[in-house]
């Protein structure tokens, strides 16, 4: 895994960034889309893998089998049992109610990640698509400065710098991907701008800022959608490498990686301590890299046919 | 017409009328400050005349297509100035231009690419209305759709469940929601299936006569714009190379290219002379 | 015996028929024209005839190359007719052309599939050949990438390629659409010459009966995947027997360079052309014919009527004059367009 | 001669990149709390013996000095000397990129070797079960973290069978035969990911030449189907592959930091680590700078490459 991330986000940048210009995407409405999405075996796994994580984290607030913190030495490193699915860790520490509790961290890593991402790189690939000229070159080159950056090695400084925490490795994550997202969103927001029917629109007065919001955004919509969903699976890919090197999440908090990393010292007594978490991370992923895939075979009508 | 446009007083004695779009001296040049550019058009002259039907036609890269963008005001020329009503209306920005929008609109070729795919119809030929205050969408979206020829019910639809025939009905209604004086078609017929093609130079015809629209027709196909125009300006590489009334310019081309571009329109049963004789 | 002879081609993609029973032959040099509209299934009629359909669409049926029949073939036999005795030139110069590989290597490339040659001499030849379709400098030029060359030159360099080795069939795929009106007709006069200095068959496909009428002494009719109309070219455009054909005809004879510009209504075909696979059954053009019945539910066979051929229950029967009804009464009606 | 100047262009984005990397890391690490010298010497130390080490180690200097005497040291080829250690840097480096270079060399054989002839499997077979195999394999594969993967292969291989080393290292010079053996699971760990990646890439643009007009010219003119994908595919489809490799690149030396901590390696990684676990300030910054370094400098070759492969690149009108 690169969780330099680098080329994940790539494979997820290419095939639509810097496409062939031309049709607008996403014609589909949504009806259309339904009945697509129906016979989309990558939407339908990719979906369901993150709704169950989705519905673990929440659970976890609520309830877990056990407190995921509730450390029981006389029970340390016991196998599974009927009253610990999973086993225990070194502390004694119920591994379910731990893995159960790490989902909420692996969310919270994506969310913060691509809310930051997007939430930049949409509107200055926007601005930059209008407004082209020097404006488009000087944002798409500060782009390019940090997207030469590596993301991981970024966030190991910031680490370095302000200690270990979710959050700050997130935000590292999190800015190394604007430009993956104002590239995507540039790209497809020009193949809609160059179009008649916003040249047509700005024919009956409709000014920049109306034809983005009116024209340019419902058709690139599907496009952010899909590229959110893959950035997602990298930004799971990247909090759990940094917490499985210590440089994330602080213990006790459960965490996936830091699970790993754990775990990774005991693999002679207990193997399976080391392979549930991944089991989870793999997951996770591979569900968010699926629900990608399978939203762009139903929303993106240049695969079509 | 409106007066609260600033439509100048026709000078009085003058006995030709003022044109009501006209071109002076515009140039076009893309890209590149220090000469390096590509030359789109060169001092060009275009005067169209109320209720005129004049079409322009060239190959490509003659320049017809941004001769078409700069009188819709949609791009500024490098120089010269587009006039409406004696006005200049080039390089002025959007919020002045308002009162222009609402009576010179366009057609554009591609129907695929010219009506937004997420849009349903009736909002396609609301927008307009909405961006310039042209009239209620609730009256008006319907008389559009009756006047292209098109079910009401069309309203409801996108614009994939049309052939492509009927989107250029839908973009023909679009362009007569603000109603327009003048109307620019830029090959409005090319992209469309031989035996579609009619019905929209016929609906076209119908509608110049029903609104009483100026036509400014932008093509390559030398049969359809004798069809269509009364006045024909011949580009070539940028430049007008003849200009003049239609009959005139196809029984008697003058410039050599016109002659050309006539020679090697296919006709029924005979094959087309290439420019310059049999072989090149 | 035919130099090229197709028997009842059908082609299918899943369910839907998008040819149905195409049948011609062609006697070495003779000309047939294709003409049809979107969907009308020319394009995929002269892919099926090459073997090179996408791998979702199958033929069956019978292409006859002398008396080996191609769909029957296997793949290394189809390779030496593709290129060899049959070449293909296609719609859009541009993406047809390898952008990364400079012209004389592509031209080269197709002598050196069907021909023992060295390299250099392979080079040699494409030169000649860019000569040949009237390339001023064709040693320099052989050196250009496609981005280099103009439209008209890139569709040169095509039909340089399709007769690089002598083909007895050529198939053109509306090879002057994408050009301008003036390089059109200098391509045409090429196309000709060449044509005709081959001794070669030639299908050219279009959408454009102009074009097809003075190239071809043949012309076959397409629409919607069926063929409604063939024969001779000046007896067909004399006397249209499919009212699709006839419509046609109209239509371009009222917008051409000699007819009368002043009327305000000409002729036209009603209705939308369907989306491929959207086309009634039984005969595909009833949904737009004033003369269907009940009977043209059902498909008519391609018959003689008067000196030619064609598919139609209710066959135009008067010389010329087409009977277009000319009521402006247009609307399509949007269940006919056929699109859910 | 637009070529020229667009190569100079991303020479200039290059340089301005590196030079922005240097201040921010640089920045990032001189702004922490707390002096480097006060954790080298611990809690116990006096204000005065800090003050001393502060002076010596340059640190009480303006910032924008001690930026410019770190910038010159790396550009003069002296790295300065570890804060915890007291060694030269340089020489830490050096025996570490003797673990690292072999890892990353041997993690890229790995993934071309699973990618090119899994991409090119899948795109050929893309209609048939085969390919849909193939394709959903690499999905498996990019979905498992490259920590994950190692620590699977040490339980397999080294925990179950013992059939290679879980870890540690013996240098090049004591065993040839044992160095490279320690490194085989750490790169087939670093190169499935990659692999998979990359065989997706090498799928796509396979994908793309087949469905290319250009592909459909080159069938009709006679050649076999193999025959006019290597003639016209090679080319094309390694047009958009190089691009990617560039950014594999990045992802393999990036992935080797956490393949080393994996297998307890002692290369670049590691000793990264250990730099920010210690506060070892120069060192962190000394290998960030150098890391990000070599990963601009790759994606700039790969650029220039891609402008050699594809020859309508900057000779448009």
């Amino acid at each position: 895994m690169s969780i330099g991330g680098d080329p994940v986000a790539a494979a997820v940048a290419a095939p639509i960034s810097d496409g062939p210009a031309g049709a607008p995407a996403g014609t589909a409405r949504l009806s259309v889309a339904w009945r697509r999405a129906r016979h989309s075996p990558s939407l339908l796994i990719g979906g369901t893998i993150v709704a169950i994580m989705v519905l673990m984290a929440i659970l976890s607030f609520v309830w877990t089998p056990y407190n995921p913190l509730g450390i029981a030495p006389q029970i340390a490193l016991h196998g599974p049992s009927s009253a610990h699915l999973l086993g225990t860790d070194q502390y004694g520490r119920d591994v379910l109610s731990r893995l159960i509790a790490g989902a909420r961290i692996t969310i919270y890593a994506g969310v913060v990640s691509v809310l930051i991402a997007g939430l930049i790189g949409i509107p200055a690939g926007l601005f930059a698509a209008q407004r082209g000229g020097l404006l488009d070159e000087a944002i798409m080159r500060t782009g390019d400065v940090i997207y030469g950056f590596p993301a991981l090695l970024a966030a190991i400084t910031l680490s370095a710098a302000l200690g270990a925490s979710t959050t700050v490795a997130m935000i590292a994550i999190g800015i190394a991907y604007i430009p993956v997202f104002a590239r995507v969103t540039r790209g497809s927001a020009l193949a809609v701008l160059s179009s008649d029917f916003v040249l047509a629109a700005r024919a009956y007065g409709r000014r920049p800022f109306a034809v983005l919001r009116r024209h340019v955004l419902p058709n690139i919509a599907a496009i952010l959608i899909v590229q959110a969903s893959l950035l997602f699976s990298v930004a799971i890919l990247a909090e759990t490498a940094l917490d499985f090197l210590g440089l994330g999440t602080p213990p006790p908090t459960a965490s996936w990686g830091q699970m790993i990393g754990t775990a990774q010292n005991y693999l002679a007594e207990d193997p399976m301590l080391a392979v549930w978490p991944g089991i989870a991370i793999f997951l996770a992923v591979l569900g968010f890299n699926l629900l990608g895939d399978g939203l762009r075979e139903v929303l993106d009508p240049r695969l079509r046919q | 017409m409106d007066s609260t446009d600033a439509v100048p007083a026709v000078p009085a004695a003058s006995a030709v009328p003022a044109p009501i779009l006209a071109a002076r001296g515009v140039s076009k040049v893309y890209g590149g400050q220090r000469g390096l550019g590509v030359r789109a058009l060169a001092d060009v002259d275009v005067s169209i005349a109320e209720g005129a039907t004049v079409g322009i036609v060239g190959e490509s890269g003659s320049g017809k297509s941004t001769l078409a963008r700069l009188l819709m005001a949609l791009e500024t020329p490098t120089t010269g100035e587009i006039r409406y009503r004696g006005e200049v209306v080039s390089g002025l920005p959007e919020r002045r231009l308002r009162s222009f929008r609402r009576r010179v609109q366009i057609v554009f070729q591609d129907p695929m690419s010219s009506l937004d795919p997420r849009m349903r119809v009736h909002d396609i030929l609301a927008e307009p209305l909405r961006a310039l205050d042209a009239g209620d969408e609730r009256t008006r979206v319907p008389e559009l759709l009756d006047a292209v020829g098109l079910p009401r019910t069309s309203a409801r639809l996108y614009p994939h469940e049309f052939s492509g025939g009927q989107r250029q009905r839908i973009a023909i209604a679009r362009a007569l929601g603000p109603m327009p004086e003048v109307l620019v078609a830029d090959e409005p017929v090319s992209a469309l299936d031989v035996s579609v093609r009619a019905q929209i130079l016929n609906l076209l015809k119908r509608l110049i006569g029903e609104f009483s629209l100026t036509l400014v027709f932008i093509s390559h196909d030398m049969a359809v714009v004798r069809h269509l125009c009364d006045e024909v300006v011949v580009l070539y590489r940028g430049e007008i190379v003849e200009t003049g009334e239609t009959d005139q310019i196809y029984a008697r081309p003058r410039h050599e290219y016109t002659r050309a571009l006539l020679a090697a329109v296919p006709a029924l049963g005979h094959l087309p002379t290439p420019p310059g004789g049999a072989a090149a | 015996m035919s130099t090229l002879s197709v028997r009842n081609l059908t082609v299918t993609l899943g369910a839907a028929v998008v040819v149905d029973g195409v049948s011609f032959d062609l006697e070495p040099g003779q000309r047939l024209g294709i003409i049809g509209e979107s969907g009308s299934g020319k394009t995929v009629t002269a892919l099926a005839v090459m073997g090179l359909l996408a791998p979702s669409l199958r033929a069956t049926g019978q292409v006859l190359i002398g008396d080996r029949d191609l769909l029957a073939m296997t793949e290394r036999q189809r390779c030496e007719v593709r290129g060899g005795t049959m070449a293909m030139v296609f719609q859009e110069p541009m993406t047809a052309l390898n952008p990364t590989m400079r012209v004389g290597r592509q031209i080269a490339e197709a002598i050196r599939a069907h021909q023992r040659c060295t390299r250099a001499e392979a080079r040699q030849r494409a030169t000649e050949l860019l000569a040949r379709v009237e390339f001023t400098d064709p040693a320099r030029q052989a050196r250009s990438y496609p981005h280099q060359l103009s439209g008209g030159q890139r569709q040169r360099v095509m039909l340089a390629m399709a007769i690089a080795c002598d083909p007895a069939v050529i198939l053109a795929d509306e090879p002057t659409t994408a050009l301008d009106v003036t390089v059109q007709a200098q391509m045409l006069a090429l196309m000709a010459r060449l044509v005709t200095e081959e001794n070669a068959a030639l299908v050219l496909i279009s959408h454009d009966l102009a074009v097809v009428s003075g190239m071809c002494e043949r012309v076959m009719v397409m629409y919607g995947g069926h063929v409604v109309e063939s024969g001779n070219t000046a007896q067909v455009l004399a006397a249209p027997r499919h009212p699709y054909t006839a419509g046609l005809l109209a239509t371009s004879a009222a917008v051409s360079l000699d007819s009368d510009r002043t009327r305000l209504e000409v002729p036209y075909i009603p209705g939308q052309v369907p989306a491929v696979g959207s086309f009634p059954a039984g005969c595909p053009f009833r949904s737009r014919c004033d003369r269907a019945t009940a009977e043209c539910a059902v498909m008519p066979p391609i018959e003689a009527v008067g000196d030619h051929l064609a598919a139609c229950h209710h066959p135009l029967g008067g010389p010329a004059s087409p009977q277009i009804p000319a009521s402006p009464q247009i609307p399509a009606d949007l269940a006919e367009s056929g699109k859910e | 001669m637009s070529a020229l100047l667009q190569a100079l262009r991303r020479l200039l984005i290059l340089i301005a990149s590196l030079f922005a990397a240097s201040v921010l890391v640089f920045l990032v690490l001189a702004v922490l709390p707390g002096s480097p010298a006060q954790v080298i010497l611990g809690t116990q130390a006096t204000p005065a013996s800090v003050a001393a080490l502060t002076a010596k180690l340059g640190l009480d200097k303006p910032l924008w000095q001690q930026y410019a005497d770190w910038v010159g040291g790396l550009l003069t080829g002296h790295l300065g000397i570890s804060y915890i250690s007291g060694q030269p840097i340089w020489a830490q480096l050096s025996a570490a990129l003797q673990v690292t270079v072999p890892l990353i060399l041997m993690g890229l054989a790995v993934g071309v070797l699973i990618a090119v002839p899994l991409g090119m499997i899948s795109a050929l077979r893309a209609d048939r079960p085969s390919g849909a195999l193939v394709s959903a394999l690499s999905q498996v594969g990019i979905a498992i973290p490259t920590f994950v993967g190692g620590i699977l292969l040490i339980i397999v291989f080294a925990v179950t069978v013992h059939l290679l080393p879980s870890g540690g290292f013996v240098t090049w010079q004591q065993s040839p035969v044992q160095a490279f053996r320690s490194l085989i699971l750490p790169a087939i760990a670093l190169g499935v990911v990659e692999g998979a990646i990359l065989s997706r890439f090498v799928r796509a643009s396979i994908l793309e030449v087949l469905r290319s007009d250009y592909y459909r010219t080159a069938r009709a003119k006679g050649l076999r189907p193999l025959q006019a994908l290597r003639r016209h595919g090679t080319r094309n489809a390694l047009i958009p592959v190089v691009t990617v490799f560039g950014l594999e690149m990045a992802g393999l030396i990036v992935g080797a930091i956490v393949v080393e901590n994996v297998f307890t390696l002692p290369g670049v990684g590691t000793m990264l680590l250990q730099a920010v676990d210690n506060r070892d300030l120069l060192l962190v910054q000394d290998v960030v700078i150098g890391v990000s370094a070599v990963v601009l400098l790759l994606n700039f070759l790969v650029d220039l490459s891609y402008r050699l492969l594809d020859p309508r690149v900057g000779s448009r009108p």
